[in-house]
């Protein structure tokens, strides 16, 4: 039997696979949180889930549709106030990953959530900042997962609403950023990462039956290209099982115990 | 001390003040909003972490000329229309905003509840929100010289929350996801607290915070007052309605009738889209 | 990460250190203070907002070289005579003191739990512990110009609590008064929780504080490891036994014979005055 | 029946007696609490005590040996943390009144716990402030209970521990406290208030058999006395019998339902 998936499904598993078990992770809701729990399910049954909204360890047996639903607080390991998850979680640097998306990212992985246009007259309002700004800050590392277009990926965002590595190398060190910000962004098409040198997002790897020209195309500034281009590895069976539990895209049209014999 | 709804909203929010509603997702005071909403209240600046749907309403309803917040959205499902036309449009009337982050905004709510009149935080470096947000600054610390971020303690004039359950002394219980609700309330000058029931006796429960009566100013019984979101422990949150309220937010045209609608509801009733015409 | 306490003390607890032992009345980590004893742990900087028994006894030992505390005595018994012969007589060892008020400590932990430098209190005006103590400056509020109090974060090498249980994975819950325990184990680069039992799984109890693993270096179990003080739903707390150490701390003779029977108690025994001779 | 009273026993009476039903006060441990829990016991059955432990609205049905007995959280409203009781109860002004013992007082009710003698160099080496510096600035007022003699009753204390009027009038405001500071000294002689112009701590009440004399002689500064000097009024049954049950000094006699009746 051939699999096959969709691009956000790809997107998905690759997300989940730069998760290490037993890290800590905060996550965003949306993209982020389906391929943390994706995760949970697969090879990272230790990961521990942070969400903004107080929960701590939680362990959701279905996706939470927002940052606060009840599964995630009656699945945690403990519920605390949002002060607390700021002050004695994120700021002193407890949180190894955080898992984040965005409405525009740029050349350096910087973020934006806020405005499309001039901030004091915007040609589309966003959500804004939230957590974000200082999960990008002061988790150890962070995981950016956005949908790949020429919209999302810019030269240079319209606002900064979370740091990535500024105007490149030495930029987070200049502004006492702790954390070592974006170290992967994973689209529909491909993985981007931070050129090891000019902290310039390069394409790392395309997702198998993606061209590279089709990511350039896609990304609203001259793209560079890994020399050693990976072709992402596919999604593998359980993978793709959990995640459409997960996203209630699983139709179980036969016998789960004989589906792993095939 | 234990208020109708509809009196409570009359004597403790007054056109102009600044009102912070609060609730992390979980236990968002909708009642109490829509009975501002009703009351007509104008000029408000609204303070919120995350304004969702019934901020988008208030806002619509032309309640707020000012929204202090980090994050505004319709939580699963997407943007607030009636927010945006404000910001983009200045419909129905023009919404100054304020933007912190959440870190900044939770930290507010503690030197507020603190009496202290700032707050720091290791936050905003190297974001537009510093040069946008005047309400961001720094501060020395005196024994290292690291410069840290600094923003002014939030002391709204009246803070509203939903819980779970109140005595009849005004002694408040909540658990489950309560965000930043106790320091709102402590930050506040005045408080109103919309619960689900009122009890005898507070049984305690796993996970509780207690807000004790002296910190309340008033509490009103508003069963299934923090639908379409959720109340541990009674009933699960209507995402559908939070779906619908896309659609209606939209069009002008649709919201006009769906405010029209709360306005000539009777005092405490909770208005939803997808409860409208049930039984 | 469960292990036995004198391996948890020999591995967490070096000579120089900074170390906290926290429990406020509640909780107080006796045994683990006597394995630093009977370890002869030397040149320490004890931290403790409420120095009080087990404190007197590290001192009288000679573990500690300086003292950073804003309280010091034997609650309800009156003082500490170890403490007390320590600064005036430089008896065993001389003993620096560096002296906060509770409203600074807490805050001094809150800063070091939160990762940043310093914390910022209406506190200390007037007094003379502000010319005293080198580590009370002030700072000027970006806001307001207001002057306010600044005290530099704690960030002990090891901080020490005692909890009523703990599960395999080392999650910790502690009920009752638990003071500044979280704001302790959150500041140090290691903490050691003793407790009461190690179960399979902690069901939830009202009021209860959770430790999540990640927090915790190491647990051990160290039942009746509070004594004299109390564990909540435990046992109670032993009053004669404070009483009992005023008689015993006054003199240096009775002190010595004290510490004698602890040195040569085996590991994870805790000694107490009034029990002494028991079966 | 004549009721005969011992000097500590009129001491904890009066020092009950100035709290008021439905306060909010911050209580130390020792004098001040046995005092509080009495008014609790008599005139002010809503009195709510708040223990620097974290136990906000205690109703302890015994005498607390420690501010962190068991006995007070069992009976408490709610227990939070040590931090939260002075933020976010103390400092904003929430208390009405502020219950304080003193090793040393002087003639503008500045307290000592600290030292005797020099402070590098101390002859008596004293616990130490605890929460009395913030309690004394912040709560609306304060009461100090303390037994009377020149060794605690000083014309400088030797440390000031905790303000009370500092040098005088206007200095509570020049320092920037918040409240009104002492506004009551009760000992086992008499009653002290600050002089409403000089802020000079002057006798206002001798209880019962105590002559004004003897006041001052215990007293280290040339003690002013009002020039409407009262007598205290005695403790009534009810507050000896309430103290007495409390203190463990309660002989019950004869039958408690007759007791009134005489």
């Amino acid at each position: 039997m051939t699999l096959t998936w969709s691009a956000d499904e790809i997107m998905t598993v690759t997300a989940a696979r730069a998760l290490t078990d037993g890290m800590a992770c905060f996550v965003g809701i949306g993209l982020p949180s389906t391929a943390a729990n994706l995760a949970r399910r697969t090879h990272a049954p230790d990961l521990w889930l942070i969400y903004e909204s107080g929960t701590l360890g939680a362990k959701p047996g279905s996706l939470p549709l927002s940052i606060g639903d009840g599964v995630l607080a009656e699945t945690a390991d403990s519920v605390v106030s949002v002060p607390e998850i700021f002050n004695y979680w994120l700021q002193p640097g407890r949180i190894d990953v955080g898992f984040l998306g965005a409405a525009q990212i740029d050349r350096y992985a910087n973020i934006n959530t806020t405005v499309i246009g001039d901030y004091a007259n915007p040609e589309v309002r966003l959500p804004g900042a939230g957590g974000a700004p200082e999960i990008a800050a002061s988790c150890r590392e962070v995981v950016v997962v956005v949908r790949h277009s020429r919209r999302a990926f810019v030269d240079r965002v319209d606002f900064t609403t979370s740091v990535g590595h500024g105007s490149g190398a030495g930029d987070r060190e200049r502004l006492g950023l702790r954390g070592r910000g974006p170290i992967r962004v994973i689209t529909d098409l491909g993985v981007l990462e931070p050129d090891p040198e000019t902290r310039e997002l390069t394409l790392v790897s395309v997702h198998p039956g993606v061209a590279v020209e089709q990511v350039r195309e896609a990304t609203g500034w001259d793209l560079a290209v890994a020399p050693d281009l990976a072709v992402t590895e596919p999604p593998g069976e359980t993978e793709l099982t959990e995640l459409r539990k997960l996203t209630g895209r699983y139709v179980a049209d036969r016998p789960q115990s004989t589906a792993s014999q095939e | 001390m234990i208020v109708p709804l509809d009196e409570a909203v009359g004597e403790l929010v007054h056109d102009g003040d600044t009102v912070a509603l609060e609730g992390f997702t979980h236990l968002i005071p909708v009642a109490a909003g829509h009975e501002i909403i009703r009351q007509r209240r104008c000029g408000l600046t609204l303070v919120r972490m995350t304004p969702d749907v019934v901020y988008d309403q208030m806002i619509g309803a032309g309640c707020a000329r000012r929204l202090v917040f980090s994050w505004g959205g319709n939580p699963g499902v997407g943007s607030l229309h009636r927010f945006r036309d404000a910001v983009q449009n200045s419909w129905p009337v023009p919404l100054e905003i304020e933007e912190h982050s959440h870190a900044g905004m939770a930290n507010r709510y503690v030197a507020g509840a603190s009496g202290l009149p700032f707050a720091v935080l290791r936050g905003y470096l190297g974001t537009d929100l510093a040069s946008r947000t005047a309400t961001i600054r720094t501060v020395e610390c005196p024994f290292t010289g690291e410069r840290l971020a600094a923003v002014p303690a939030l002391n709204p004039d009246v803070a509203i929350v939903h819980a779970q359950r109140a005595d009849r002394a005004g002694n408040v219980q909540m658990w489950g996801i309560t965000g930043v609700q106790k320091e709102a309330v402590f930050a506040a000058r005045r408080s109103l607290v919309t619960v689900e029931e009122v009890v005898d006796e507070l049984a305690p429960v796993p996970g509780q915070v207690v807000l004790p009566h002296r910190v309340v100013t008033a509490v009103a019984e508003a069963p299934g007052g923090a639908a379409p979101s959720y109340a541990q422990g009674y009933y699960e949150r209507d995402n559908a309605a939070y779906q619908a309220w896309d659609a209606i937010s939209r069009d002008r045209g649709a919201f006009g009738r769906w405010l029209e609608s709360v306005r000539s509801a009777a005092p405490g009733t909770v208005s939803h889209p997808t409860r409208e015409g049930r039984p």
